[in-house]
């Protein structure tokens, strides 16, 4: 009955069985995660990201929820570039090409991670300008602006011939003029978007925010509506293809995002909203809706929200 | 339900050992055997523990006094608060009519206690250093001791009196809570007996609800999937025993961290 | 029992019986929906906004809501500051102290509407320049700058004697900036937040935006963590009182912010939420807290958060 | 449940009079005769309609070509898509047992459709300005009619029409809908010989939801609190009958905009 039905994109030439992503910093911490996220049905798996020495990130409470999505400021642990590249082998093993996350204070932290990672089978890199909770990093570190986002993105390119996906914040009003940069600056795609916020939850007992960094991002349900607005917009403004992200969790959200104009889309939050599964469900979703509605192919219904 | 921990008031504080206090605090949620929350200090930190009493209205964590956190908590008294999110994780699955043994090591019989008030019957093996670290002894006084002082009890690890009671005797099942390597011993020996295994793993856990990746133990999340494991789960987790994950998310050998 | 515990604040110098406001455009549009409000128990109550001629507002569908909270674009419908001025009479029969709220393109427009609304018996005038999503006002119209606020504010203390409330956009990093601002203009508090984003919901049957004007500011509990943030840290930068408004619909939600530095709460989404008794809710749920915690007076938790 | 509308499919078109047209969908929402819903032409506009037929799985709503969207849902054939929320507001209190009478003006019928329904043995009285414009004449044969150029039935209002049966026999409960100055005019009538009316409003609305105060009738949400009043709610509503609210949020007379 279904069978007509193709969720396969080509994403810069990547191939992807389906348009959907892990996002990083969800589950991308060992290979044996991603494999496993990869056997749940995800067309492509995003490391959490990487920097040039190991970090314990914030103290917890790190990753909370509320009524209406997530609040998380684990603060980018992780285990440094060394640690990374001897994780992060074998993996033609896993089921999805893998994107590896890379982050840096100066610009040059970012190229000596992509080098120190170029062993790795990655097939593409992710540099998210954009954390709005980490003191060195992101938008705490100004990368959030058309030239950081121009430099930075130059650095990497001259290092690597891997796509380049810059992921952007959705704080930004600007967002369409830093995508440009990213576009100028050789970047292949545009992750759109990382958390939003900052924002701050009290527990009104205890008299004290609740995370302890005390803010942090704000990602899920809530992001929505921000997230596609930001692909919406992105999707006039800029040729390269955007990988649409936040607060996806249902067949309809992912297609939701792709009418807005994304080519592929990344999955947070949606872990713990639907599990683990989260991924093979929303294809299943996916393809119900475009076999009710007509469509064939997925690539058919991108942007088409603009008509 | 939202994740974020609510406050609780400590009702009642039971010193179990010189280094093991129990916190007892009101509450109504539906702990499993061997389930987890994640215990709140505000402005400190936050960190898994096991419920220890499972009472109507009533619950408890019981815990040894290690580092800051630990430290923090010992200094809690009745009537102070501390949050709470829970309850997290795959208890024991409890069958009864079987012939079960409770292998302890240390804070690991936190989260055996439960079990043992849950099952009838139960052979309880309990290891410790000394004679002062060995909990529970009022609760559960039929419990075999074992201490490598040889304080009390048997004169080395619950391994070596494990394999001492299987000379004489059988079980069809092993409740394990413990140092991962006495865990992984007794897996490896119950392995040769043909029995079966529930293990309760310890990783530094950060969400404690499946997204972070933190608590990763060969593909399974902890704080999910675990914390306790069947032999069979085990088999398949080559972590076990071996790598634990720090809290930059590096790979570790257990016990050099 | 709850004898001992007073919500009554005073704001400015105007003495509100409880600290919940409700907010502005949500049915302040007529002066018999403000007096049903105040009977509803709010502390204070805001008309919807009032330009110098008449607007209708963006086509419907204008309000919609969705998982995590609420998306508006009703484009500033009012009838105009003469039509104003004919409505909004005897508002000492009003229970509650009435708050105008003023919005313009130029300046000048601001000083027009509060001039010719100044028979009027409002208690303050608050200036939002902040909307997301109705061209030639707020944040489409440049106004969410340190300059412009500066300006507006500047030019309405000019014609006022009345307390005036400077309400700011949480999408603008820079939200400490324009607060001193508006603070150095002589504002008297600052209303912390207006709807953020904006944000677009599309309906994947349609393939189109729901909302007419495509997007839209989202409100409710995905707002709430981002306002609380804003407040926190507003708290620490400016002297005047904040009036924290975003997804508050209980009274717990009421006290966070409190207890993140907001003298006086509002409340729009939450009529939604919990109906139009929302305001009578909070304040029961907000005595019962400060009983059973020892609080006799709202004030002392104000701020607490940051202890 | 979210605000938002669903596409639904035009399953069937019912040409009532030459100016109005029935859109039958399916659908399962619990509908209350005289609720409405909003129904949105996408990129176009959103607009309450009450819902006029009732069936297991299939509602309808009935439409008069009167401006801009009217005239684009005229143009939908079967099989088309619209989208719609709801149901909104508070539909009319059925009280079975009276002996009641229904009083339509023009569309107004639409909203009274579904009570007719609901209740066994009423006395309707349509009213049109000529026979073209009377509806649902094969769905309820026994209606009462009357036109403004006598084209059918009675020469004369609805009010009119009413006042010569409230000659010969008395009526519990009058349910009307129509003009609103008809409406203001029956309840007058009723006051007069102690009969309760209920009355459904017709306000420009936005949200539908009671938050933007747009349909605000004398502090009564009309979306909310409406589009059903009692006698005794409209007395104390100085709005009823005189006043509407424009898209501007102006004040204006009614019939004068
Ligand atoms: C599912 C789960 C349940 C748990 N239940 C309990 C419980 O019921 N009671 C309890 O007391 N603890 C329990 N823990 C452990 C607890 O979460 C803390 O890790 C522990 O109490 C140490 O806290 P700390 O911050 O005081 O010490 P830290 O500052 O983290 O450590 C102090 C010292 O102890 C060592 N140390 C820390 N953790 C361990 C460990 N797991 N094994 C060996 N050495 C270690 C460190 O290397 C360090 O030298 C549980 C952990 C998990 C994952
Ligand atoms: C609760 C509720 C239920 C409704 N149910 C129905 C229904 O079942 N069927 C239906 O056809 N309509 C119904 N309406 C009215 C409907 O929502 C539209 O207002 C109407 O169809 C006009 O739409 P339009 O955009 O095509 O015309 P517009 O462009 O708005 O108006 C065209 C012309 O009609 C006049 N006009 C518009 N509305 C009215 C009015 N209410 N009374 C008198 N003159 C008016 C205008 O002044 C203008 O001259 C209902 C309204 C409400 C509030
Ligand atoms: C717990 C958590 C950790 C995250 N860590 C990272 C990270 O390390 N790097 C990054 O680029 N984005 C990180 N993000 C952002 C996500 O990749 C994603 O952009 C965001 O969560 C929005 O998507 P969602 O709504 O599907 O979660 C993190 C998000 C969460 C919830
Ligand atoms: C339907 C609607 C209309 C609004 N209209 C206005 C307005 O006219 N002027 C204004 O300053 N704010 C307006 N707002 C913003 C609210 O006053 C408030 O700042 C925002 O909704 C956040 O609060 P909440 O989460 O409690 O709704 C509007 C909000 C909504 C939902
Ligand atoms: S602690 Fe976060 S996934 Fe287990
Ligand atoms: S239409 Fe918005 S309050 Fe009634």
């Amino acid at each position: 009955m279904m069978s007509n039905v193709t969720l396969s994109v080509n994403l810069c030439n990547i191939p992807l069985a389906n348009p959907t992503i892990l996002a990083s910093g969800i589950l991308g911490t060992t290979r044996e995660l991603l494999k496993r996220v990869a056997e749940n049905g995800a067309g492509a798996v995003t490391i959490k990201s990487i920097s040039t020495e190991p970090r314990e990130g914030h103290k917890n409470p790190t990753v909370i929820t509320f009524e209406a999505g997530m609040l998380n400021a684990v603060g980018y642990s992780n285990p440094g570039v060394d640690a990374a590249a001897r994780e992060f082998t074998k993996l033609q093993d896993i089921n999805a090409p893998v994107i590896a996350s890379v982050i840096g204070t100066r610009k040059e932290d970012f190229s000596r991670v992509v080098e120190g990672l170029s062993e790795a089978k990655f097939s593409a890199i992710e540099i998210p300008l954009s954390c709005p909770h980490t003191p060195g990093f992101g938008l705490l570190a100004g990368q959030g602006t058309p030239d950081a986002t121009f430099a930075i993105t130059s650095e990497v390119r001259r290092v690597t011939k891997l796509p380049i996906f810059v992921k952007l914040s959705p704080n930004i009003p600007e967002i369409c003029t830093i995508a440009k940069a990213a576009e100028d600056a050789g970047a292949n795609a545009i992750t759109a978007v990382n958390s939003m916020g900052p924002g701050m939850i009290i527990n009104i007992d205890a008299q004290k925010p609740i995370l302890s960094f005390k803010v942090g991002g704000v990602t899920g349900d809530a992001l929505r509506p921000i997230a596609v607005r930001c692909v919406y917009d992105l999707y006039k403004a800029i040729k390269i293809p955007i990988i649409g992200v936040g607060g996806i969790s249902t067949g309809r959200h992912a297609i939701e995002m792709m009418m807005a104009g994304a080519s592929a889309i990344g999955i947070g939050s949606g872990v713990y909203y639907r599990g683990i599964e989260v991924f093979k469900l929303v294809c299943g979703e996916m393809t119900q809706w475009m076999h009710e509605n007509g469509f064939n192919n997925i690539h058919d219904i991108v942007g088409i929200a603009h008509g | 339900m939202v994740e974020q921990p609510t406050m609780v008031k400590i009702c009642d504080i039971l010193e179990e050992s010189p280094g093991v206090k129990t916190f007892f605090f009101q509450n109504n949620l539906p702990f499993v055997p061997g389930q987890f929350i994640m215990v709140w200090i505000p402005t400190l930190d936050e960190k898994p523990f096991t419920i220890s009493y499972i009472q109507k209205d009533i619950a408890a964590i019981s815990v040894l006094k290690r580092g800051e956190f630990t430290h923090a908590l010992h200094k809690k008294r009745t009537g102070d608060l501390m949050g709470i999110r829970g309850p997290y994780g795959r208890g024991f699955d409890l069958q009864t009519g079987l012939n079960p043994c409770i292998v302890g090591g240390g804070i690991g019989m936190a989260s055996l206690a439960t079990v043992i008030d849950s099952l009838p019957d139960v052979t309880i093996v309990q290891g410790a250093r000394s004679a002062s670290e060995i909990i529970y002894q009022k609760r559960f006084p039929m419990m075999k001791l074992c201490t490598d002082d040889g304080s009390i009890g048997f004169k080395g690890t619950t391994v070596d009196l494990l394999k001492e009671l299987l000379k004489t005797q059988t079980f069809d099942k092993v409740y394990t809570c413990g140092p991962e390597r006495m865990m992984y011993k007794v897996v490896e020996l119950c392995k040769n007996h043909e029995i079966d295994c529930a293990v309760s793993l310890d990783r530094y856990m950060k969400c404690g609800f499946g997204v972070c990746g933190q608590c990763d133990c060969s593909g399974q999340r902890v704080c999910i999937e675990g914390p306790v494991f069947t032999s069979a789960e085990l088999s398949r987790m080559e972590d076990f025993g071996k790598i634990t994950i720090l809290k930059t998310g590096e790979r570790a050998i257990l016990y050099k961290h």
